[in-house]
C-alpha cells in the first residue's frame, strides 16, 4: 500500500498547477457516463447531467475548496444581521446564449417558478423561503420565515440553476421542445448530441467574464464501458476522466501514465459519504450492539487501499471530513473482529442469516459487499447478497425491503442539507433513497438537528453539530463505511480544470490547454 | 411381348460364338470386419456376352449386387476386391487407375438402379442430369447435349420428352424415372448395361413395361445386359442366361430353360419351389354368413391445403362394397396408389371412413368411439407389412404379445401363459418369450406379428403386404403358417397385396382395384382364368413369367 | 409465391403481437419501477414527485389499459417514448440498429462462408490430418465462451499488439469522413464481427460436413460416378448443393437469432447496437424502450426466417412447386 | 446391449477424452471443500497476486485477494450444477409439449408450435438477460430463465420423432390392441425417441454452462455462489494488470463444454448407429 500512497502524494502535487499564463484555444476531450438522459438541469440533476450541463447553466454563487462562496452571476452579497434576508447583486451584462439579457426576473422565475416545481431536493431548502423579489433588473432579495443556517449554500448551478424565463414561462416545462437545445448563460454552448457517441459544447463568444472560456469545444465522448474508457485514455481519445470513470482497478495504472495526473479536489461541495444503511426497523439491527459489532468487523482500512485505490479515508461518522461543522473527536471503530464477536455475544445473537444489497454501480461496489460479506461471516454474521439491478435497488429501499444496503450520498457542504434527512424521524418516508432510510428514531436528535438549522451564529452550530455527531456515532444508525475519493484523471497539460469545491461540475471556464512538452 | 421367347430364341443361338464383352474371373469381394461372413463375392466367375442377359438372382445379401458395383468400381469404402480380374475388353477394371476407370463408365459400361426416385438428383433438370453424361467425357456442344438428351427420353418412350427434359424428378411418376436413368445409361451407346433389381420398387404393369424396354433396347444394340434381381418371374421373362447366388457363390449357372425347368442345385431347387404357383385352383364357394359386411365405404384425403392454396383431393376409397363370410380369404389386390392399403385401413379404423358401413358381426364399426371403439376393436386384427417396423424395438416379444390382452383387462400372468402358447403356434420356441425383437429373423419376426394379431382372439384378420417384405423362401413358410392358422382357427382373412400370384396361392375370392374403386371381384379362379375387367385383364398379363409358366402347363 | 409471402407476413404479425403482449406481461411483473428510478437520478425523491412521474408516463393506468394503449401505439407504428432518455423509443433504436446489423451480419457472412468452405474441404477430405484439424478447430470454437474470446482477443490484438482498436464503433471525434471513415469502422469491426462470428462459423463447418457425407451416400451420387463424372464436379454440383439445404436452413433461423446474441459482443467491444441498448434499457427499466428492442429483434428474426424460405424454395424445386 | 454400446461410444477416441475430462471436472466440484477448507471468497493473500509465484495459491488471486484456483474449484460445482439441473428442467418442459403436439397432431399440433415458436422468436439470450435480471440473479431465477430458453428445441425434436414413430406399425398395433393413448405415448413411443433426447441433453449440458456463464459475466451470476462465468466477468475490467484472473476461468468453461460436446458425439455413434457412420 505505503507505494501506491506515495505515488498518488506526487500525483496530487503535479495536479496543482503552476502560476503560467492561460492559453487560447483547443478541445478538451472529456468521458461521460453514463450518457445524461437529459442537458435541461431544471429537470434533471444526476451527475452526468450537471457535469456536462455545468458548463451551459449558472447558478449565482460558486464556492471554494473551503466552502466559502465565490461570486457567479451574482457579483456581490449581503446577509442581515438577524440572517432573514439574502440580498444579491447580479453581474452586469450577461446574456443568455439565445442574446437575451438575463436579469433578476429570471433569477425569481428559476426559484419561484421552475425550480419549484421541479427540482425536489431545492423545495426542501425553499421551505424556509418567504418570498423572492426583484427590486430591480440587477437585484434578488430572499426573505427567510426564520433563519436557515446552510441558505448560503445553496446557490450552486446544480441545486439552483438558472432557467430562460423568455423560454419557458407559461409552457409545460417537462415536454418543452427547448429541452433538446439547453440555453444557459454559462461559459459554454449546446452544439450537438449524438445520442450513444458524443456531446458537443462550443465556446460561448459572448461570454461575460473578460476572456473566458479558454477552450475553443468540449467534447464529451459517451463510452458505457469502464475497461473502454480505460484504453480511450490510454490512446489519446479523452484527455479527462472525471471521477468513477474507469474502475478504482485502473486508477493506479493510468495515474502512473506518462503525462498523466491526478487529483481528488473537486468533490469538497458534495463530499460523496458512503454508508450501508442499516434496517433499525428489525432484529438484530435493532440492537446497536449489533450495529456496533457490525463496524467492528469490517476492515475499512483494507477496503480503501484494496478497492478504492488508497483514495478517499475512513469516515469517522455521519459528517463528512471536507463538510462544515465535522469533528473527528468521536468513538472510533477499528477493526477489530474480537470486539464484534463479544459484542454479539453479549446481545445473544442468534446468527440468523442478514440479506446485504450491494449498489448496482458497477465492480468496485460489488466487491465491496463481497469483502464486506466475508468479513461480516468472518465474525459469525451468515450474510446473503441480493443482486440487483439500479431499478430493483431504487425499489427495495424505497420500500424498505432490505437489512443492509449500500449507498453514499452527497453532503452539500453543509449539515442541514446533506446529514440531518438522513437521520431526523420526521424524515421517514416510503418511496426515497434519501431520506432516513434506515428509520432510526431519536427525539434528542430531532431536537438538536432543527436547532442547529436554524441556529444564526456559526459558533453554536458547531456546537450542536458535534454533539449530535458524538450521539450518532455511538448509536450506529447506519454503517459508515468510506469518503470516496472520487479521482479526476486528466493530461497534465490541461491546467486549472478543477478551481472550486463543484469541482467539473462547475464549468470548464477556467480550464486551457499547454502545449505538451 | 408375344415375340419376345421368339427373339430370345435366336438370341441364345447367337451368344455361341460372341466374344464376351466382359468377363469377371475368381472374383473376390471382402466385407469389413464383424460382417456376418468373411467375403461379399467369393471366386464369382462369369460372362458377359452382347446381345445376350445374363441375369443374376439370388435373396437379400446373397452378394449380387456388389458384384454389380465391382464392376462399375462403385463400391463402398468400406468394401474392396480382394482378387480375381474383371476384364473389359483387355483391360482389368480392378487394377486401371481412378481416372481410366472414371472414363469407362459410361462409355463402356452404364448402370441402373433399384429406386430411381433416389438415383436422380432431385435439384436438377433431368435434360441437365441426361446431358452430364457426355459432359463428363467432353462430347457435343451444350446444345447439343440438350437435344441428344431429349431424343433419349424420345427412345426410352417418354410422354411429351420435351416436357419431361425441363422437369424435375419428383414431377415425374417411378416408371418415368427408371426411364430416364436407362437414357441415361444408353447415352454414350455403351456395351455393357447393368441394371441392379430395376423393376423392384415399381409396380406390375410398369414393370412388365421397364422389363419389355430393357429387352427391346438390349436386342437393338446388341448390349450384353447384367441384370440382377430376386425374382424368378422376372427372370424367366427376361434372362438368357441364369447365374443363381447364394453366401457370395454362384452356386448354379446355365440357360433360362435349363435353370428354370430343371434346376440343379437344391438351394436353386428350393427357391423356385417357393415361387407361389399362378394357378388359383377353383374352390367350393364358401356358403358360411358373412362376418363382415362393407357398404359403400368412402374415404378422401385433401393433400397441400393452406389458408390460401386450395389442396387436391384424392378419392383413396371410391364406395366400396363387399361382404367377408366367415372363414373366408378375400383378396385385395391393386397396384400402389389403388387405395386398397386405406380400405384395410378403414376396416380397422386406423383410418375413419367418410361414409359407408361397416359391420362386423352385425355391429357398424365405421363411426364407433373412444371406449366402444377400443372393445370392438378386438375383434378384427392386423398383420402389418415390415417385419422390422412393426415389432417396438424396446419391448420384449412377451410384452408385446400380452399388451393387448392385458389392456382388455386379462391379468397379467394369464396373459404371459397365453403368449408363450401364441409362440408355438406360430412355430417359434416359448422361450422367445423374453427376447428382444433384434434377435429375430424377418420371417420370424412376420411369426410374431402374426401371433399379436391372434393374440387377441379376433374374428377378422387383416394382412396388409404381410408377406411383400419377404423373400420368396421365407415368403412361402409364412404363407403356409397362414393358411394352418386359418383352417385350425376358422378366421376370415383379408389379404391385401400387390402381388397377384401371392393372392391367387391364398384367396378364396378376389377384389381387383383401381383408384380407389374395387373393378372387378370375384372368385380366384374366375379372375385368373377369365378375368372381365380390362384393368385387371392388364394386371395378370403384366404378371412376369406368366407366358414361361403358361407353356409349362400346357407343354 | 407472392401469396405465401402474404400468408407468411400475416402469421408474422400475428406472432409479434403475442410476443410483444408476453413481453408486455412480463417486463411489467419485474420489482423496480421506473418512476423511482428516475427519481433516484433526480437525487431526491418524495412521494409527490414520484406520483408526477407516475402520472406523466400513465403508469398509475391498470395494466391492461398500459397494454392496450401501447399495443394501439405499436398498430400505428409507434414504439412509444423512453421515459428516461426523453425521446421516442423508434429513434433511440433506428440510431442504433445500424450499427448492430453491420455487426451481425459482417459476423453472419464470415461464419458462413468460412464455415461452409471449412466444411467442404473437411469432408472432401474425411480422416485426412486437413479434417482433423478443422474438425478440432471447429469443436474448440463451437466451446469457447464468446465473451471469453472477445477479452482474449482484446487482450492480444489491441493491448499487446495494438493492431486494431479495442472497443467503439469509430474513432470518435476524429472527423475522417468518406473512405477514411469506412475504413476506420472496419477496422473497429475486425475484432467484433470475428469474435461474434466464431461459434457460428463452427456450427456451419460441422454441420455443412455432416451433411456433405450423409448427401455423399446417397444414390444420385453413385448415379453421378457411374456416368464418369469428374469427382470436383460430383462434389460441386450434386452433393453440394444438395448438403446446403439443411445449412441454409439454420443459418436463417440464426441471422435472426445473431441480433439478440450480440448482447455479450456489443458490451465487451462498447459497440453502440442494440444489444447494449437493451440491456441499459432494462437496468433502467426503461419499458417501452426494453419492449422496442424485443419487439425490433423479433421482427429481425421473422424477416430472416421468410428470406430462408423464400431461399429454400429458390433452391429446392420441390417446395417450389408442391 | 450396455456392452456394444460401450463398445461403440469408446470406438470414437474424443468422446473417451471428453468423458475423462469431464469426470475430472466432476471429481474436482465434489471434493472442493475438501481441496480448499477456506471459503473461495475469503481474501487470503495480497491482491493481484500473479500465478506460479506462491505455492499455495498456484494460480495467484485476484482483485481483492482471493484464491483464484479455489475459486475454480468451487465454481466447477456451479457449472454443473446449473448445467444440469437446467437441462432436466428443460427436458422436463419440452418433452411433454413436443409428445402431445408430435402424437394427436391437428389442432393440438398447431396450437403447442405456435406457442412453442414465441419462445423461439425472441433471441434466447436476451429473452434470458431480462428473465434473470426480472426475477433478480439467484441460482434458482438462472437455472429457470435458461430452462425456458432453451427447451423449444427439445419440443421441436420429440415432436419430429413422434411425428414419424406415430406412423410406425408396431405403434398402430398397439392401437388395434385397444391400448390407451397414454399407454401407448408411455410405453411405445416415449422410449424410442431417448436416443436423440439423450444426445441432445449432453449438448444441452454444454449450452447451459456456456449461458450461465455469460449471464454470470454480464453480471447476472448468482452473487453468493462462485462462478466461472462471475470470476471472468469480474477479472474483465483488470485485463491489462492481471490476465491470469480471465484466462484461468475461461479455459476451465472451454475444456468442460468441449467434454460434454464430445461426449455429445460419441453418444450419438453409440446410440444411433444408423447415423454414425456419417462423419467417420
Amino acid at each position: 500500500m505505503k507505494t501506491r500512497l506515495a505515488l498518488l502524494a506526487a500525483a496530487l502535487m503535479l495536479s496543482t498547477s503552476a502560476f503560467a499564463q492561460p492559453v487560447e484555444g483547443g478541445r478538451a476531450n472529456v468521458v461521460i457516463q453514463p450518457e445524461p438522459p437529459s442537458l435541461m438541469m431544471g429537470l434533471v440533476q444526476n451527475g452526468p447531467t450537471q457535469m456536462v450541463a455545468g458548463n451551459i447553466y449558472e447558478s449565482l454563487l460558486r464556492y471554494d475548496e473551503n466552502l466559502e462562496p465565490m461570486p457567479q452571476l451574482a457579483t456581490d452579497w449581503e446577509i442581515s444581521e438577524d440572517g432573514l434576508t439574502y440580498t444579491f447583486h447580479l453581474a452586469e451584462g450577461v446574456k443568455w446564449h439565445d442574446g437575451e439579457d438575463f436579469t433578476s426576473e429570471d433569477v425569481v422565475f428559476s426559484v419561484d417558478v421552475f425550480l419549484r416545481e421541479t427540482h425536489a431536493r431545492l423545495r426542501q431548502s425553499l421551505e424556509h423561503v418567504e418570498s423572492v423579489e426583484a427590486p430591480d433588473d440587477h437585484t434578488v432579495v430572499f426573505t427567510l420565515k426564520q433563519p436557515f443556517g446552510p441558505f448560503i449554500g445553496i446557490f450552486e448551478a446544480g441545486t439552483m440553476p438558472m432557467i430562460p424565463k423568455h423560454i419557458y414561462e407559461g409552457t409545460d416545462f417537462a415536454n418543452n421542445e427547448m429541452n433538446n437545445t439547453p440555453i444557459g448563460t454559462g461559459p459554454f454552448k449546446f452544439e450537438e448530441w449524438e445520442r450513444g457517441s458524443h456531446i458537443l459544447l462550443t465556446k460561448n463568444e459572448d461570454y461575460y467574464e473578460e476572456g473566458k472560456p479558454y477552450l475553443d469545444e468540449i467534447y464529451w465522448h459517451v463510452i458505457p464501458d469502464a475497461a473502454a474508457r480505460a484504453v480511450a485514455y490510454e490512446n489519446g481519445v479523452v484527455d479527462i476522466l472525471p471521477g468513477g470513470s474507469v474502475e478504482n482497478f485502473d486508477v493506479e495504472r493510468i495515474a502512473n501514465l506518462e503525462n498523466s495526473c491526478i487529483t481528488e479536489k473537486g468533490w469538497e461541495y458534495f463530499a460523496p459519504h458512503s454508508w450501508m444503511w442499516l434496517n433499525n426497523r428489525e432484529a438484530p439491527f435493532d440492537d446497536a450492539r449489533f450495529r456496533q459489532a457490525v463496524m467492528y468487523a469490517m476492515d475499512r482500512e483494507f477496503a480503501r487501499d484494496a478497492l478504492w485505490a488508497g483514495l478517499g479515508q475512513v469516515a469517522t461518522g455521519p459528517v463528512a471530513s471536507s463538510t462544515r461543522f465535522y469533528t473527528d473527536d468521536v468513538t472510533q471503530y477499528t477493526y477489530d473482529p474480537a470486539k464484534a464477536e463479544a459484542l454479539l455475544e453479549e446481545m445473544g445473537y442468534d446468527g440468523e442469516p442478514v440479506r446485504l444489497l450491494p449498489l448496482p454501480y458497477g465492480e468496485t461496489w460489488q466487491r465491496w459487499a463481497e469483502a464486506v460479506k466475508q468479513n461480516l461471516e468472518e465474525v459469525g454474521i451468515p450474510v446473503e447478497i441480493v443482486s440487483t439491478d439500479v431499478a430493483g435497488w431504487n425499489q427495495r429501499l424505497a420500500e424498505w425491503d432490505y437489512d443492509m444496503a449500500f449507498t453514499y450520498v452527497y453532503q452539500y457542504g453543509d449539515p442541514a442539507l446533506g446529514v440531518s434527512r438522513n437521520y431526523v424521524s420526521t424524515n421517514i418516508a416510503k418511496g426515497s433513497q434519501w431520506n432516513n432510510v434506515e428509520g432510526y428514531e431519536n427525539e434528542e436528535v430531532d431536537r438538536i438537528f432543527d436547532e442547529a438549522a436554524v441556529a444564526v451564529t456559526p459558533e453554536e452550530r458547531q456546537e450542536l453539530y458535534t454533539e449530535v455527531q458524538k450521539i450518532l456515532v455511538d448509536e450506529v444508525p447506519v454503517a459508515w463505511m468510506l469518503e470516496l475519493g472520487f479521482p479526476t484523471i486528466h493530461r497534465c497539460n490541461i491546467k486549472d480544470l478543477v478551481t472550486s469545491a463543484i469541482g467539473l461540475n462547475d464549468g470548464f471556464k477556467n480550464a486551457y490547454i499547454e502545449e505538451a512538452e | 411381348m408375344h415375340s419376345i421367347r421368339a427373339l430370345r430364341a435366336r438370341a441364345s443361338k447367337g451368344t455361341m460364338m460372341a466374344t464376351p464383352a466382359a468377363r469377371i474371373e475368381h472374383l473376390k469381394i471382402a466385407l469389413p470386419e464383424g460382417a456376418d461372413r468373411a467375403l461379399a463375392v467369393d471366386d464369382v466367375s462369369f460372362d458377359l456376352v452382347p446381345g445376350e442377359i445374363l441375369c443374376i438372382v439370388g435373396e437379400s445379401g446373397s452378394g449380387k449386387s456388389m458384384s454389380a458395383n465391382a464392376m462399375m468400381g462403385l463400391l463402398p469404402d468400406l468394401v474392396r476386391p480382394v482378387g480375381g480380374r474383371i476384364l473389359v475388353g483387355d483391360k482389368d477394371i480392378l487394377t486401371l487407375s481412378d481416372k481410366e476407370r472414371r472414363d469407362m463408365r459410361g462409355r463402356a459400361m452404364a448402370m441402373i438402379f433399384q429406386e430411381p426416385m433416389s438415383a436422380l438428383n432431385p435439384l436438377m433438370k433431368v435434360a441437365d442430369q441426361i446431358a452430364e453424361v457426355y459432359e463428363a467425357h467432353g462430347l457435343l456442344t451444350p446444345r447439343e447435349r440438350k437435344d441428344r438428351a431429349v431424343q433419349l427420353l424420345t427412345e426410352v418412350g417418354i410422354p411429351e420428352p420435351e416436357k419431361a427434359a425441363r422437369a424435375y424428378p419428383f414431377q415425374l411418376s417411378g416408371g418415368q424415372r427408371q426411364r430416364v436413368m436407362i437414357a441415361m445409361a444408353l447415352a454414350l451407346e455403351p456395351k455393357i448395361l447393368i441394371a441392379d433389381e430395376p423393376t423392384t420398387a415399381l409396380d406390375v404393369t410398369t414393370q412388365a413395361q421397364i422389363l419389355d424396354l430393357i429387352r427391346h433396347l438390349q436386342r437393338e444394340r446388341d448390349m450384353a445386359v447384367m441384370f440382377i434381381t430376386h425374382d424368378f418371374g422376372v427372370v424367366a421373362e427376361i434372362a438368357d442366361r441364369v447365374a443363381v447366388m447364394q453366401f457370395g457363390k454362384i452356386v448354379e449357372e446355365g440357360s433360362v430353360d435349363d435353370v428354370l425347368d430343371h434346376p440343379q442345385h437344391d438351394y436353386t431347387r428350393k427357391l423356385i419351389a417357393a415361387i407361389p404357383r399362378l394357378s388359383a385352383d377353383r374352390r367350393a364357394a364358401i356358403e358360411k354368413a358373412p362376418i363382415l359386411a362393407v357398404e359403400g365405404l368412402n374415404k378422401t384425403y385433401h393433400t397441400g391445403g393452406s389458408m390460401f392454396a386450395k389442396g387436391r383431393v384424392v378419392h383413396a376409397v371410391n364406395d366400396v362394397s363387399f361382404v367377408l363370410a366367415d372363414g373366408e380369404t378375400l383378396g385385395i389386390v391393386g397396384e400402389s396408389g389403388s387405395g386398397k392399403s386405406s380400405v384395410g385401413r378403414c376396416l380397422v379404423r386406423l383410418l375413419d371412413p367418410d361414409s359407408g358401413v361397416v359391420k362386423l358381426g352385425g355391429v357398424d364399426m365405421a363411426y364407433m368411439k373412444g371406449e366402444e371403439l377400443r372393445r370392438e376393436r378386438k375383434r378384427i386384427q392386423m398383420i402389418f407389412q415390415d417385419p422390422y417396423a412393426s415389432l417396438n424395438p424396446r419391448s420384449r416379444v412377451g410384452r408385446i404379445l400380452s399388451e393387448g390382452p392385458m389392456a382388455h383387462g386379462k391379468p397379467k400372468d394369464e396373459a404371459y401363459q397365453r403368449a408363450s402358447e401364441l409362440l408355438e403356434l406360430v412355430g417359434l420356441d416359448a422361450s422367445a418369450i423374453d427376447r428382444y425383437p433384434h434377435e429375430f429373423s424377418g420371417g420370424q419376426r412376420q411369426r410374431i406379428g402374426i401371433a399379436r394379431a391372434l393374440a387377441l382372439e379376433p374374428e377378422v384378420i387383416i394382412a396388409d403386404e404381410a408377406v411383400s417384405a419377404l423373400d420368396v423362401s421365407i415368403q412361402a413358410q409364412v404363407l403356409d403358417l397362414l393358411a394352418d392358422l386359418k383352417a385350425r382357427l376358422n378366421l376370415a382373412l383379408v389379404f391385401i397385396t400387390h402381388d397377384l400370384r401371392v393372392a391367387a396361392q391364398v384367396c378364396d375370392r378376389i377384389a381387383v382395384m383401381q383408384k380407389g374403386r374395387i373393378v372387378e371381384l370375384g372368385p380366384a379362379y374366375d379372375i385368373f382364368n377369365d378375368p372381365r375387367d380390362a384393368y385387371t385383364r392388364s394386371l395378370i398379363e403384366a404378371i412376369p413369367g406368366r407366358e414361361k409358366e403358361l407353356a409349362a402347363m400346357t407343354g | 409465391m407472392v401469396r405465401f409471402i402474404i400468408s407468411r407476413l400475416i402469421k408474422a404479425a400475428i406472432l409479434l403481437l403475442a410476443i410483444l403482449t408476453l413481453n408486455f406481461l412480463l417486463i411489467h411483473a419485474a420489482p423496480g419501477d421506473p418512476a423511482a428510478v428516475m427519481a433516484g437520478e433526480a437525487g431526491a425523491a418524495d412521494e409527490e414527485f414520484i406520483r408526477q412521474l407516475r402520472e406523466r408516463f400513465g403508469l398509475d393506468k391498470p395494466l391492461i389499459t398500459q397494454l392496450g394503449i401501447y399495443l394501439g401505439g405499436v398498430l400505428q407504428g409507434d414504439l412509444g417514448f423512453s421515459y428516461r432518455q426523453q425521446v421516442p423509443v423508434a429513434d433511440l433504436i433506428f440510431d442504433r440498429l445500424p450499427a448492430t446489423l453491420l455487426l451481425t451480419m459482417t459476423a453472419f457472412v464470415i461464419a458462413l462462408t468460412l464455415g461452409t468452405l471449412a466444411g467442404v474441404l473437411a469432408s472432401a477430405r474425411v480422416g485426412k490430418w486437413s479434417d482433423t484439424f478443422i474438425s478440432t478447430a471447429a469443436l474448440l470454437f463451437y466451446a469457447t465462451p464468446l465473451f471469453w474470446v472477445a477479452l482474449m482477443a482484446v487482450l492480444v490484438f489491441s493491448v499487446h499488439l495494438n493492431w486494431l482498436p479495442a472497443f467503439g464503433f469509430e474513432t470518435v471525434g476524429s472527423g475522417y469522413t468518406g473512405f477514411d471513415r469506412a475504413l476506420d469502422v472496419a477496422r473497429h469491426l475486425v475484432l467484433p464481427a470475428v469474435t461474434l462470428g466464431l461459434f457460428f462459423m463452427a456450427v456451419y463447418m460441422r454441420m455443412t460436413r455432416a451433411s456433405m457425407l450423409e448427401v455423399s451416400q446417397l444414390d444420385f451420387v453413385k448415379t453421378a460416378r457411374a456416368k464418369g463424372l469428374k469427382n470436383s464436379i460430383i462434389q460441386r454440383r450434386h452433393i453440394f448443393r444438395n448438403a446446403m439445404l439443411p445449412v441454409v436452413t439454420l443459418a436463417g433461423l440464426q441471422a435472426g437469432q445473431l441480433v439478440g446474441g450480440a448482447v455479450l459482443t456489443e458490451t465487451v467491444f462498447a459497440w453502440p447496437g442494440i444489444g447494449r441498448l437493451m440491456f441499459e434499457a432494462l437496468q433502467q427499466r426503461d419499458y417501452n424502450l426494453l419492449l422496442g428492442v424485443f419487439f425490433v429483434s423479433a421482427a429481425m428474426v421473422l424477416l430472416f426466417n421468410l428470406i430462408t424460405d423464400i431461399l429454400y424454395r429458390v433452391v429446392d424445386p420441390r417446395i417450389r412447386v408442391a | 446391449m450396455m456392452g456394444d454400446f460401450w463398445k461403440r461410444f469408446s470406438r470414437n477416441r474424443g468422446a473417451v477424452i471428453g468423458l475423462f475430462i469431464l469426470l475430472l471436472v466432476v471429481v474436482v466440484a465434489a471434493i472442493a471443500p475438501l481441496l480448499f477448507p477456506d471459503s473461495p471468497w475469503r481474501m487470503v493473500q495480497r491482491p493481484f497476486l500473479p500465478p506460479f509465484e506462491m505455492s499455495e495459491y498456484p494460480l495467484g488471486t485476484d482483485t481483492i485477494g482471493r484464491n483464484v484456483i479455489s475459486g475454480l474449484a468451487y465454481g466447477a460445482q456451479v457449472s454443473l450444477l446449473v448445467g444440469l439441473v437446467s437441462t432436466v428442467v428443460s427436458l422436463l418442459i419440452g418433452i411433454p409439449i413436443g409428445a402431445l403436439a408430435g402424437y394427436f397432431g391437428g389442432f393440438v399440433d398447431d396450437a403447442l408450435m405456435r406457442f412453442t415458436e414465441l419462445f423461439q422468436t425472441v433471441p434466447n439470450f436476451a429473452l434470458a438477460i431480462v428473465l434473470v435480471a426480472i426475477f433478480e440473479p439467484s441460482i434458482y431465477s438462472i437455472i429457470a430463465a435458461i430452462a425456458i430458453v432453451s427447451w423449444p428445441p427439445v419440443a421441436r425434436l420429440v415432436r419430429g420423432e413422434f411425428l414419424s414413430l406415430r406412423q410406425r406399425e408396431y405403434v398402430e398395433a398397439a392401437t388395434l390392441s385397444g391400448q390407451s393413448h397414454a399407454a401407448i405415448i408411455w410405453r411405445q413411443i416415449l422410449p424410442n425417441t431417448l436416443s436423440p433426447i439423450i444426445v441432445l441433453a449432453s449438448l444441452m449440458v454444454a449450452t447451459a454452462i456456456l449461458l450461465e456463464s455469460s449471464l454470470s459475466f454480464l453480471g447476472l451470476g448468482d452473487p453468493n455462489l462462485m462462478s466461472w462465468g462471475y470470476m471472468i466477468g469480474a477479472a474483465r475490467t483488470v485485463i491489462r494488470q492481471a490476465w491470469w484472473l480471465s484466462f484461468f476461468p475461461g479455459v476451465a468453461i472451454l475444456l468442460t463444454v468441449l467434454a460434454l460436446n464430445l461426449i455429445g458425439e460419441g453418444l450419438n455413434d453409440a446410440l444411433n448407429p444408423r447415423l454414425a457412420r456419417k462423419g467417420k
